[in-house]
């Protein structure tokens, strides 16, 4: 009984905010560094892919740019959540994981983040490094393995999208709630916390992850409808697919 | 969405160094991220709150912009004050549960919510001071790695135009009805979003042949630093060694 | 009349955040049935007059009444239900696969059932002379084939107000011409309320019922096609022109010395006016 | 005088790759210091024609030479050093964030220093008539306003030959002469070589030596203006028009009998022949 009132309370708390970043100043010193330091191989690796790959075509770069203004875009665009009588926000990561690759995917969303942080005071500096690790490294990835691995299992553009779109959500809501209870619980105990920050979490996250997995189906979706080549210039679908 | 870009800018703030205000701004966020008491961190909010409205910021633009970063500190108060701690302060009973209030719990939920208000002043100050392009600059001297930067500068120039792009995309939308309705509205959102990717993709080759066009051989020409000023640098070391000697107290 | 008047703006003062003072002291009233132009330079703020109008920008000093409410008060919905936006740049509109599909978005979404948005979509289609185009992607559209399917868009929705910005512009002649043409007969047979901003003063006067112009933000004139045009001089103040066959009757008259009576405006009326002025001379 | 020829297009077809025949036997030269315009309705070709002199599209069957050497072999900066395209559509061709830095990323690219760059980039506004604007960020400026941007951003860079794409669609009336007015400056005076694509009937008469008219895909008429415009029908024919005061001396000959001698195209000489006319009659 207790845990479902305290599980009532937080949510009545916790909806309104986008609890997607980290605010600046949450994490103290040590956990701030620790995470920057894991952030930052992950963001050279996506430099280096991104250098690689510009060096055969000049448009990469401006086009990863613009990709990152469009996944900064739509994580700002306010999506009702019919359970929470709320808005909420959809991450994005995921679209670009499946169209650019995930280390591509982390610079993105490592540029996305400092703009938000600079000039919306969405996350922050000291926190860009954990909101690095969550949002890209991990949403990333999990966007991308759930689409290439549904793909190579035979699965349609539309159910591997959407599954991509799921699970960048969910991952990423999961290494937050981990970042964050490991940041504030102080001399307290981490699970308990954990778990609590987790449930407050999941009745914005659950259909949020579920309304970003149909938002990412929709889009790769409608990429294949409308421009395939596009897909097959970023070597989504091979050149055979889209002529049958 | 309303992204504050620069304020204030005749006021000596804007005019410095961005280089200076970056390192300065770096040295204060850590200083407060890692402060003991709550009183450091206020300061630090006071401070930048002040310079802020000193250069001119409207009060409502900061307002809105402290709107989720304070309801964040309250969220992590709340949470402080009634899961975490020994020393119960008080209890009262809700839905015939009691809810008891720590004491230590509430102290260390304010230290982390002075800390969220003295580093978001602080980032808050920089943001408002400082051009995007100066501090991509100032990043770039800093050694991060140029392929960033300009992918940086790629997006802030076209999340504009994107914004703007979207804006026209949902007014047309709605202009002709297309988010009445939960289903339609998801739908449209949808069709949004990937027209957004679409438009980026074919945004990106056109400016690359209008680049190309002009001389564009893969690297963008970034700003230039003007030198170092003696005054400038001096003074601002002088502000961080004051403020790291009251950190320490 | 009061019931008669459609849109009303009464606007002090609209700045942009970055200080642009965009539109200052701006009282305008559109009757309902009336083909109404704003005519103005490059940034003399007619793009900003149209998206106040159509309830897009909010932040402004004044008040926009449609139908006598207030257009910020207004719910989105029954605002787009009675008037719809076109914007300048085509490229910014068009969201959807094919021709026929963006077409027939505003028509699905009223509800129709789908024989009747196929009825309403080749009709619009047709409309702007675009009628073989339906399956083709939107993406491989010139300019001013996208800028039809814009209007086309709209047209099937059947609005009561129409707000148009610079429809004619990238059209080819003819296009500018039968769009005109078209939205006249909307106006005319319809009675469909049109507010267009544009800068083709050619095609202005043979169409339009009313006038404004705008310069730097302000009205600086406003009437009938013949009120408005009068010197030349005062067109070049605000970056404009005559007509320019008003402008080669205003010259013959005053430079030359002709008696012509007031300066015709439309190729019709000169040459009714020049055949005149030869018999006068050939009885002198 | 074969080497003044500066741009010469033998094109058999050009296909998109959805099937659409966008262009087939185009064979046109442009000679060194001329200042030509392609006229035609809209899909008529004319934005393909314009991308694949420029050697944006390659993928036709045909050849097209700049200077004797083949577009499709020349390195993409030689061509560029030479030759500069403005798009029909601002949005698509401005990257920077103000007014300024977008005009000076050519100079900077060319390697000039700093204070000639700046030079460079406050020449080019003043010619657009855009010289207070170099702090303003491109978002925020209006159409026409980024329109006179994208040729400032070119002009900066003083090449040898400009294709324009509509240069003056979305111009207010004054800004459409002026920048006209500076293109002939540039070709009279710098020697610039200039082809244009263009819908505005009314003023290439003005301004241009030769013109080109496009149709569906085809060269249909070429020649001076005054070979060009001759009978309305054949123009509408191809979606144009005559300039107005043509049409309306056209009216004036052969619908009410006047005997004028050449269709005049511009107000100056239509209004000499109008006066001259006036005076035979008065003597007869
Ligand atoms: N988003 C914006 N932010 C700041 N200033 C703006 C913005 N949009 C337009 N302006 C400025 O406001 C003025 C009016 O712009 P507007 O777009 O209304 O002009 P316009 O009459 O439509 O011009 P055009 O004929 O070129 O389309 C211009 O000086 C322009 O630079
Ligand atoms: N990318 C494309 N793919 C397929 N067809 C295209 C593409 N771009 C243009 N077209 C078609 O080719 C024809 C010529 O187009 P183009 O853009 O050259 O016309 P234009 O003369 O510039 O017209 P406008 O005056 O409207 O700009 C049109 O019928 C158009 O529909
Ligand atoms: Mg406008
Ligand atoms: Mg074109």
């Amino acid at each position: 009984m207790q845990k479902i009132i305290t599980t009532i309370i937080l949510l009545a708390v916790a909806t309104p905010a986008h609890a997607m970043h980290i605010s600046e100043g949450i994490l103290p010193f040590n956990w701030a560094a620790l995470w920057f330091a894991v952030a930052v191989p992950f963001v050279a690796l996506g430099v280096k892919r991104l250098n690689a790959l510009a060096k055969d075509d000049l448009s990469f770069k401006p086009l990863v740019g613009l990709m990152a203004a469009v996944v900064f875009i739509i994580s700002c665009m306010p999506v009702p959540v019919p359970t929470a009588g709320t808005c909420s926000h959809p991450c994005g990561t995921g679209v670009a994981a499946i169209l650019v690759g995930p280390f591509v995917s982390i610079l993105i969303t490592a540029v996305a983040l400092l703009i938000q942080a600079l000039f919306l005071s969405h996350g922050g500096l000291t926190t860009w490094g954990a909101d690095i690790v969550s949002m890209g490294v991990v949403g990333s990835f999990a966007g991308w393995f759930a689409f290439r691995g549904l793909r190579m299992a035979g699965a349609s553009l539309g159910v591997a999208g959407f599954a991509a779109g799921l699970m960048t959500d969910w991952a990423t809501y999961f290494t937050t709630s981990v970042e964050l209870a490991s940041g504030i619980r102080g001399d307290a105990p981490f699970w308990p916390l954990f778990w609590k920050i987790l449930i407050a979490f999941i009745p914005t996250q659950l259909p949020l992850g579920i309304l970003e997995g149909a938002m990412t189906a929709g889009m790769v979706v409608l990429l294949y409808k409308k421009r395939p080549d596009l897909l097959v210039k970023m070597r989504v679908l091979k050149a055979e697919e889209v002529a049958a | 969405m309303r992204l504050n870009t620069q304020y204030g800018h005749s006021h000596p703030l804007t005019a410095l160094d961005p280089r200076v205000k970056l390192l300065s701004a770096l040295a204060l966020l850590v200083m407060v991220i890692s402060s003991r008491g709550f009183a450091f961190p206020l300061l630090v909010a006071g401070l930048s709150l002040a310079l802020c409205l000193g250069m001119g910021v409207p009060l409502r633009v900061i307002a809105v912009r402290f709107a989720e970063p304070h309801f964040i500190a309250f969220m992590v108060v709340f949470l402080k004050l009634f899961f975490s701690g020994h020393v119960p302060l008080f209890s009262f009973s809700l839905f015939g549960l009691d809810l008891i209030g720590h004491r230590d719990g509430l102290l260390e939920g304010l230290l982390i919510a002075s800390r969220i208000a003295g580093a978001v002043s602080a980032m808050a100050l920089l943001g408002f001071a400082t051009s995007f392009t100066e501090l991509m600059a100032a990043l770039a001297w800093l050694k991060v790695p140029r392929g960033f930067i300009e992918v940086a500068l790629f997006a802030w120039r076209y999340l504009f135009v994107l914004f703007d792009d979207a804006q026209v995309i949902y007014c047309t939308q709605k202009n002709r009805l297309g988010y009445v309705g939960y289903r339609r509205g998801l739908r449209s959102f949808g069709t949004l979003a990937g027209a957004l990717i679409i438009k980026a993709f074919d945004s990106s080759q056109s400016i690359t042949t209008a680049m190309v066009q002009r001389g564009y051989d893969g690297t963008m020409p970034l700003l230039k630093h003007k030198p170092f000023r003696g005054a400038e640098v001096a003074l601002s070391m002088t502000f961080i060694f004051c403020m790291g000697v009251i950190w320490n107290i | 009349m009061v019931d008669s008047i459609k849109l009303s703006i009464d606007l002090d003062t609209f700045k942009y955040p970055d200080g642009t003072a965009a539109l200052s002291n701006i009282r305008l009233d559109v009757a309902t049935g009336e083909f109404t132009g704003i005519l103005g330079a490059n940034g003399s703020g007619k793009t900003t007059l149209l998206k106040i109008m159509d309830g897009l920008i909010k932040d402004y000093a004044g008040k926009v009444l449609l139908d006598g409410e207030d257009v910020k008060k207004l719910h989105p919905r029954d605002i787009y239900r009675k008037m719809g936006l076109v914007f300048q740049n085509p490229d910014d509109q068009l969201f959807a696969h094919t021709v026929f599909e963006d077409v027939a978005f505003g028509p699905r979404n009223m509800g129709f059932a789908e024989d009747e948005v196929k009825r309403l979509v080749e009709n619009a289609l047709a409309n702007v002379e675009m009628a073989e185009y339906g399956g083709k992607g939107i993406h491989n559209l010139s300019y001013g084939q996208k800028k039809r399917i814009c209007i086309a868009g709209l047209l099937a929705m059947g609005h009561e107000v129409l707000l148009l910005d610079e429809p004619t512009a990238g059209l080819d002649p003819m296009g500018e011409y039968r769009m005109m043409d078209l939205l006249m007969r909307l106006n005319r047979e319809e009675g469909v309320t049109i507010v267009m901003a544009t800068h083709s003063v050619d095609l202005v006067p043979l169409f339009l019922n009313r006038l404004h112009i705008l310069s730097r933000g302000r009205l600086v004139r406003g009437g009938t096609p013949e009120e408005v045009f009068t010197a030349p001089a005062e067109m070049e103040n605000v970056k404009l022109r005559l007509p320019h066959i008003a402008e080669l009757i205003h010259r013959l008259k005053h430079d030359d010395g002709m008696p012509f009576g007031r300066v015709p405006l439309t190729i019709g009326e000169a040459r009714r006016d020049i055949v005149e002025m030869m018999q006068k001379r050939s009885f002198e």
